[in-house]
């Protein structure tokens, strides 16, 4: 085939492999975040080549955007904590045993017998063969939206949906639950130009975000893309300060966290009966219910992921000064 | 040749790479970016399993699978790192 | 078919740009050569791949969308541009005293 | 005919149940921890008196649940269970009389009769077994009731016996569980039958069968003490005097010996074992256990281990009995199985008393004994006497009905190995009664140690009694003998 | 509105965690209560089970493959049963044992969100949703390895998050590899399906992935000290419950895709033999007696994939009866064993092995249920590991396979071995260095454990109606 774009394809997939492998292997930690990054962006791109719009939105911005943050939040606590001993902060900061070289090489072979063996089995298998399709066109009709990855999220199999809202509510509590009584690297001052950065775009933010969970049932987007990009507004907030998480906000966030996953699951056990299963929505109210679903889940994903970002649950001022007296 | 056979090598490749880096990686924080890379090339595999060729519309099954799979990896993600800053301080703390 | 040659002009003169900061960022010493390079370059490069576009848009939703993406992306570009030198003087400073 | 089904698991419960209560009773509840012993062992004799009336009679005891599909949980009092019974239920009564004495102010004393008890449930449990599945489970319980009495003075050295014994008898146990899997998927079933049960597999595959017999002969004969398996018993001596008593007289060494008349006549069947050729090497090992014990007994001076290293010899008069393969022998060895149990019962608690009272715990102490302690030491001489085979006393009957069946079955070296025997019995026995009686005590006017109360002074007195009752009355109704002889016309299948 | 107890099964842990965790100060209550209605909902499925043999549900009216069903069988209302009792008593046993207020409100949300994907597990048909929820049931386990909030249990928690996400995600890469040959991912596609090479990739890479997850033997390296780390009643369910979940896959996967050769199923078998082996040289070296019992769930595995192999491809169906049943014996029996270690660790106030016999205080009960549990994971009659053992050995030597029963009877004194150090220091009392502390040597706390050491112990004579239950609904592969 002399799809001109396979070339581009090539290229594509050469940067993606070269930058897997250059994440990996550079010595600097910060570099090896940034270049995770552009691994991700390149990858989500790859991925609009192969007609996934959503999964390219997603993997932008929760798998590349909110994780590089998580990473880079991460390093810079560490940098702190090693920092505040007096060692260099530039150097890696984790105190490792050194693998040794037989052993890496073992892994390395490991690894390419396995690759060797998914390849072979990938190039058998058969290709563009047949998958949900038919089912999912014939469903299309009641399922009360009219983007296909949307109507599989929120109907089809919005079980494994409500499960993995499930997670996100698992991580945050481990979060908090991990970092009780973590200080907190202090935040870098980001002078006048990033607040005047972050008031101008943070009204964009969220009307994009909003944008993306309304178009999500007809159009790519939905709850998850939305509740990303929401997420950049917390995290812009918390970034520059304009919103200190205090402790009374705790019960609050709690509520903002079981929000979607409660009502989820609510919805989903209130519609049955009546020879309805659980999850079954009556196709006249298919469209609100999803769409109250989303925005709710969305919500709850905004909150959550800004929760992942901020770690630690907001305790009493008293003892965080103390701690960082200590 | 076609894409899918294209990106489904590197989803591969990707993978183990990733696998690579999360046996051997010394540093913690590198080896949270290694299996980040093993779920990038399990999604690739799911992503090029959903593509059909051109004119037909690719199978949005898989799209909501991946799409999942990114979710569940963050919130992995987060949780291995605030293991990893908790540790850090607690080892820190043990050094003064 | 005009219309297409201009913006495919643009459009290639934008790459070029882009290219060339990117080298920029490659080859310069320090991180302000670098951001120089980098942001400049770029920042022309984006404008005109967008107006590019823009003329080959299909209606005026999409020139207007193309505008906003040019608008945020260059704030983000500049801002974090301003971010990284403002880190890089005070990392400069405190390795100074 | 079945009257009561449940009568033998209501024997096996009224210990089983005991158990926890005496574990949670507080340690000062001492009154009440004895009541509850006794009446529960009284009750428990009770019971066994009225089943053996009933077995005797010919009522046929059998219940059983499924555990697994076609393996059973299946208890049956037949009359070789109920002669295991009532030894123990017998005993047991006296040794606990003996042990609330012996233990009154030691520390523990909940755990101590507590596991007390589920040992006693334990060889309940053994001698009630419908099949070899459910031995198995007993057989196991009871190693794991009597670690912690072996154990029970927490010390290095009683701890290091321990480990041993759990060694010995958890890796004989295992070898048990080996065999009986090997049982169940050779012949598809445990049951315990006259006759045996694996006659098609004999005839099918002889070796398999022949492996079969080590297997579970050897994995008994760790409890039975047989030699090279024996390296425990003396070592267990550590243990409290009541425990010595209990494991040699009643329980375990016991427990073995029962096993080996088990496997042998209702496994295989004794002529599927006769016909494997397995009896006579089986004889032999019990010859060579015989003399071996008594010569290693000839060398000890602490009397504890002077007295294992006799049961490790007395024992395999058992196990001899059941390998000449002559029901006239097999008397014998039935019948052993009782006596011996009230002569070395009788021994471990003369000798917890001459330890408790006198300090006396070695040979080589007992001078002049008889006259500090003369109950006690009549009581021992009985015993030993009857050990040795002085006529009538409870040994002879059991030495004479071997010999007889040694003749029986052919093999006239039976007769010189009892002669041996009891020559060595009478070289490690008499020495201790002459020193005992005709010596002058060292310090005669040392005063005792302490006071031997009732409860350690009657329960030797009383088994001595026994030993002399059933040699003199061995021929009268109900004596172990006549049981014996009912037992070995059904074994014998005549 | 009437909803299935199947559902609910999923649904009412899920709503205990969110109710417990918006409203701490009544987490043990909410909590508590939640557990309570789990099991009152399992035992309603289990009726339902009983009377039809299979129960089956499509999520959202959409039938399978399109959409999701959820299933119980026997098989798993027993692991649902297991889940909810253990659970149940060790919910029991948290009460006293995690005195720390800070740490007994996020022991709630965690424990239940972690029933919540065991739940899912045991019910779900479908390999991505199964996924999901081993994520679910990693994150709350992690979350609860941490919960002591020690240097040591933070290290362990985070090599066990990395072993976990990595397990999951090989998963992942096989879900995928099945999309790409059969373009569905229910379990009767998996049923229907023709082997093929990208079948085979991805029962590897999910083989793999689930054998990291359940810590068989190489791939046990998380474990130890993750359990030994974790606060008692976190301990006792990681062990007991958590590493089930993903054995249970193990078992529905193969029985679905079968091994595709015999060499694999002795190699599984090999690697539990190692898991025996290795983890009882580990135990007998073991300085603390909670490392002690983490790796006794090493050799514990091990032997599960031992019953497994027991007969080779052959007896695949029956060995897995085998090693359902021993499943279900060390779920309830480490359970009882790490409550009642955490009980002496309280109470002594250290649980190095060497110096237990040092201390004065002896809790008596928490030793008694400590030494019944190991009666069980020994293999002592009449416990439940006393018949799974049995059920191990038998298969093995019908088959012919005596180094299966070799390796088995080496493990079992082994662990006599290891198991008699731990009663050494219970039992000695010549170094103590004054007198024995007045102390009752029981309390309530104990009541838990001890409960679970008895079923542990007495289920053994219930083997024939467990596995008769089990059976229900073919869960082993023999169709109608």
């Amino acid at each position: 085939m002399n799809d001109p774009f396979l070339l581009f394809d090539l290229l594509l997939a050469s940067a993606v492999i070269a930058l897997a492998v250059a994440t990996l292997s550079v010595r600097d930690l910060f570099a090896s975040i940034v270049l995770f990054v552009i691994f991700g962006l390149l990858s989500a791109l790859a991925w609009v080549r192969l007609s996934a719009p959503d999964v390219a939105l997603a993997e932008a911005a929760i798998g590349t955007g909110v994780t590089g943050a998580l990473l880079l939040k991460t390093l810079h606590h560490m940098r702190f904590v090693t920092g505040r001993l007096g060692q260099d902060a530039a150097e890696s900061v984790t105190p490792a045993q050194p693998v040794p070289a037989p052993v890496i090489w073992a892994n390395a072979a490991l690894c390419g017998l396995i690759t060797l063996g998914l390849a072979m089995a990938f190039f058998a298998a058969p290709q563009a063969g047949p998958g949900f399709e038919a089912l999912v066109t014939d469903a299309m009709p009641e399922s009360g939206v009219t983007h296909p990855v949307t109507a599989v999220l929120l109907n089809f199999r919005s079980y494994d949906t409500l499960m993995e809202v499930v997670v996100l509510l698992a991580a945050v509590i481990a979060v908090w639950q991990i970092e009780r009584g973590l200080s907190e690297a202090p935040a870098p001052a980001l002078g006048e130009i990033w607040h005047g950065f972050a008031r101008l775009t943070l009204p964009a933010i969220v009307v994009v975000g909003t944008y993306l969970l309304w178009k999500g049932s007809e159009a790519p987007g939905g709850a998850f893309q939305s509740g990303a990009v929401l997420a950049a507004v917390g995290l812009l907030l918390l970034l520059s300060r304009n919103y200190v998480p205090r402790p009374a906000h705790r019960g609050l966030a709690r509520w903002a966290f079981v929000l979607g996953t409660g009502v989820f699951a609510a919805i989903a056990l209130l519609v049955a009966g009546g020879g309805r299963e659980v999850f079954e929505y009556p196709a006249e109210h298919a469209y609100s219910l999803i769409l109250l679903i989303e925005g709710l889940v969305t919500i709850s994903i905004a909150v959550t992921l800004a929760a992942l970002f901020h770690g630690r649950e907001p305790v009493a001022l008293a003892i965080e000064e103390k701690r960082h007296d200590t | 040749m076609t894409p899918d056979l294209i990106y489904g090598a590197t989803g591969i490749a990707v993978f183990a790479i990733g696998l690579i880096g999360a046996l051997c990686a010394q540093d913690r924080l590198r080896r949270v970016l290694a299996l980040k890379l093993c779920s990038v090339g399990a999604g690739f595999i799911l992503v090029v399993g959903a593509w059909r060729i051109p004119p037909a519309d690719p199978d949005p099954v898989p799209h909501a699978l991946v799409i999942t799979g990114i979710v569940v990896m963050v919130s992995a993600t987060a949780v291995a790192l605030a293991l990893i800053r908790r540790l850090h301080t607690l080892e820190a703390e043990d050094d003064d | 078919m005009m219309l297409e040659l201009v913006a495919t002009a643009l459009i290639t003169l934008g790459t070029v740009f882009f290219i060339a900061g990117t080298v920029g960022l490659l080859r310069f010493p320090d991180i302000y050569c670098r951001l120089h390079a980098l942001t400049k370059a770029d920042g022309l490069g984006l404008a005109l791949i967008a107006l590019g576009l823009a003329l080959m848009a299909d209606g005026f939703g999409e020139v207007f969308r193309i505008i906003l993406i040019w608008f945020f992306v260059a704030l983000a570009s500049a801002t974090s541009g301003h971010l990284i030198a403002a880190h890089a003087r005070r990392v400069d400073r405190e390795r100074e005293t | 005919m079945t009257e009561t089904p449940f009568l033998p698991l209501i024997i096996l419960l009224t210990s089983l149940l005991a158990a926890p209560v005496l574990f949670a009773l507080p340690e000062r509840a001492a009154r009440l921890r004895t009541g509850i012993n006794l009446g529960v062992a009284a009750l428990k004799l009770v019971l066994v008196g009225w089943l053996s009336w009933k077995v005797g009679q010919g009522v046929i005891y059998d219940i059983s649940f499924e555990v697994l599909p076609g393996l059973e949980f299946k208890l049956q009092a037949d009359p070789l269970a109920i002669l295991f019974v009532s030894l123990s239920a017998l005993l047991w009564l006296i040794t606990t009389v003996y042990s609330v004495g012996y233990l009154e102010s030691g520390p523990h004393r909940a755990r101590f009769f507590g596991f007390f008890s589920l040992c006693v449930s334990a060889t309940v449990g053994v001698a009630m077994a419908g099949n070899l599945f459910t031995f198995l489970i007993f057989y196991e319980l009871l190693t794991l009731a009597t670690y912690p009495l072996v154990i029970h003075r927490g010390t290095a050295e009683s701890l290091r016996a321990g480990r041993i014994y759990l060694i010995y008898t958890l890796a004989g146990g295992l070898v048990l569980l080996l065999g009986t899997l090997a049982l169940w998927v050779l012949a598809g079933t445990t049951d315990f039958s006259p006759g045996g049960v694996l006659e098609a597999v004999v005839a099918e595959n002889r070796l398999a069968a022949q492996m079969l017999f080590v297997v579970l002969v050897g994995a008994v004969g760790v409890k039975a003490a047989l030699v090279p398996l024996h390296a425990w018993l003396p070592i267990a001596m550590v243990a409290p005097a009541p425990v010595s008593a209990l494991l040699h007289a009643v329980a375990v060494v016991k427990a073995g010996a029962f096993g080996i008349m088990r496997v042998v006549y209702e496994v295989f069947g004794i002529e599927t074992a006769q016909a494997l050729g397995m009896t006579a090497p089986l004889a032999a090992l019990a010859g060579i256990t015989i003399i071996y014990g008594s010569l290693k007994a000839i060398t000890q001076d602490d009397i504890k281990k002077r007295l294992a290293y006799s049961t490790v010899s007395q024992v395999s008069y058992i196990t001899l009995g059941v390998a000449l393969a002559s029901p006239i022998a097999a008397v014998g060895a039935l019948a052993h199985l009782i006596h011996q149990g009230l002569m070395k019962i009788t021994m471990f608690m003369v000798a917890g008393n001459l330890a408790e009272g006198l300090g006396v715990k070695k040979v080589s102490e007992m001078d002049g004994v008889g006259r500090r302690m003369p109950g006690t030491m009549l009581a021992f001489s009985a015993a030993a006497l009857a050990m040795i085979g002085l006529p009538p006393l409870a040994g002879f009957v059991s030495k004479w009905y071997l010999a007889q069946g040694g003749l029986d079955a052919g093999a006239v070296w039976v007769i010189a190995l009892l002669l041996g025997s009891s020559l060595l019995n009478a070289l490690y026995f008499l020495p201790m009664l002459q020193r005992a009686w005709f010596r002058d005590p060292t310090d005669a006017d040392a005063p005792p140690k302490q006071r031997i109360g009732w409860m350690l002074a009657a329960p030797p007195i009383t088994t001595a009694l026994m030993v002399l009752a059933v040699g003199g009355f061995a021929n009268a109704p109900f004596s172990p003998l006549e049981w014996t002889r009912f037992v070995v016309a059904i074994e014998y299948q005549e | 509105m009437t909803i299935d107890p199947i559902t609910l099964a999923v649904f009412v842990p899920l709503f205990g965690a969110i109710a417990a965790f918006v409203f701490p100060r009544a987490a043990v209550w909410l909590g508590l209560g939640a557990v309570l209605a789990t099991c009152a909902t399992v035992l309603g499925l289990a009726r339902e089970v009983l009377a039809a043999g299979e129960v089956v549900t499509p999520l959202g009216g959409w039938a399978p493959p399109l959409g999701i069903s959820l299933r119980a069988d026997g098989l798993s209302v027993a692991m649902l049963g297991m889940s909810a009792i253990v659970g149940l008593l060790v919910s029991f046993g948290a009460l006293d044992a995690l005195r720390d207020l800070r740490q007994r409100q996020y022991f709630w949300p965690l424990w239940l969100l972690l029933l919540t994907g065991m739940n899912g597990v045991y019910l779900s048909t479908d390999i991505f949703n199964l996924y999901v929820m081993i994520e679910v049931i990693a994150l709350a386990a992690v979350g609860l390895t941490v919960l002591s909030g020690t240097k040591d249990a933070v290290r362990a928690g985070l090599e066990y998050m990395y072993a976990s996400i990595l397990g999951a995600l090989l998963f992942l890469m096989g879900v995928g590899f099945v999309y790409l040959q059969l373009g569905r991912l229910d379990f009767a596609g998996l049923i229907a399906a023709e082997p093929s090479g990208a079948l085979s990739a991805a029962l590897a890479l999910m083989v793999i992935g689930l054998l990291l997850k359940t810590a068989l033997f190489p791939l046990h390296f998380w474990l130890p000290a993750a359990h030994a780390n974790a606060t008692a009643p976190a301990s006792a369910l990681l062990s007991g419950l958590v590493v089930k979940a993903a054995l249970y896959i193990f078992l529905r996967l193969t029985t679905y895709m079968p091994l595709p050769d015999e060499i694999l199923v002795t190699l599984i078998g090999a690697l539990g033999a190692g898991a025996v082996l290795w983890g009882g040289v580990q135990a007998l070296r073991a300085e603390r007696l909670k490392l002690l019992v983490a790796w006794s769930t090493v050799t514990q595995i091990g032997l599960i994939f031992l019953a497994f192999a027991r007969a080779g491809q052959v007896g695949l169906t029956e060995s897995w009866k085998a090693a359902a049943l021993l499943i279900l014996a060390h779920g309830v029996a480490k359970s009882a064993m790490f409550l009642a270690a955490g009980r002496i660790k309280d109470e002594v106030g250290h649980d190095r092995i060497a110096d237990l016999d040092k201390s004065d205080i002896r809790p008596t009960l928490a030793q008694f249920t400590f030494a019944l549990a190991a009666i069980s994971l020994i293999g002592l009659p009449p416990s439940l590991g006393f018949i799974g053992k049995w059920s191990l050995m038998e298969g093995a030597m019908a088959a012919g396979y005596w180094h299966w029963v070799a390796v088995t009877m080496i493990g079992t004194l082994m662990s006599v071995a290891y198991f008699s150090r731990v009663f050494a220091g219970f039992l000695r009392f010549d170094r103590m260095r004054g007198e024995l502390a007045e102390h009752k040597g029981w309390a309530l706390a104990d009541i838990a454990p001890l409960t679970l050491a008895v079923a542990a112990i007495s289920l053994g004579l219930m083997a024939a109606p467990i596995l008769s239950f089990i059976e229900l609904g073919y869960p082993f592969g023999e169709l109608p």
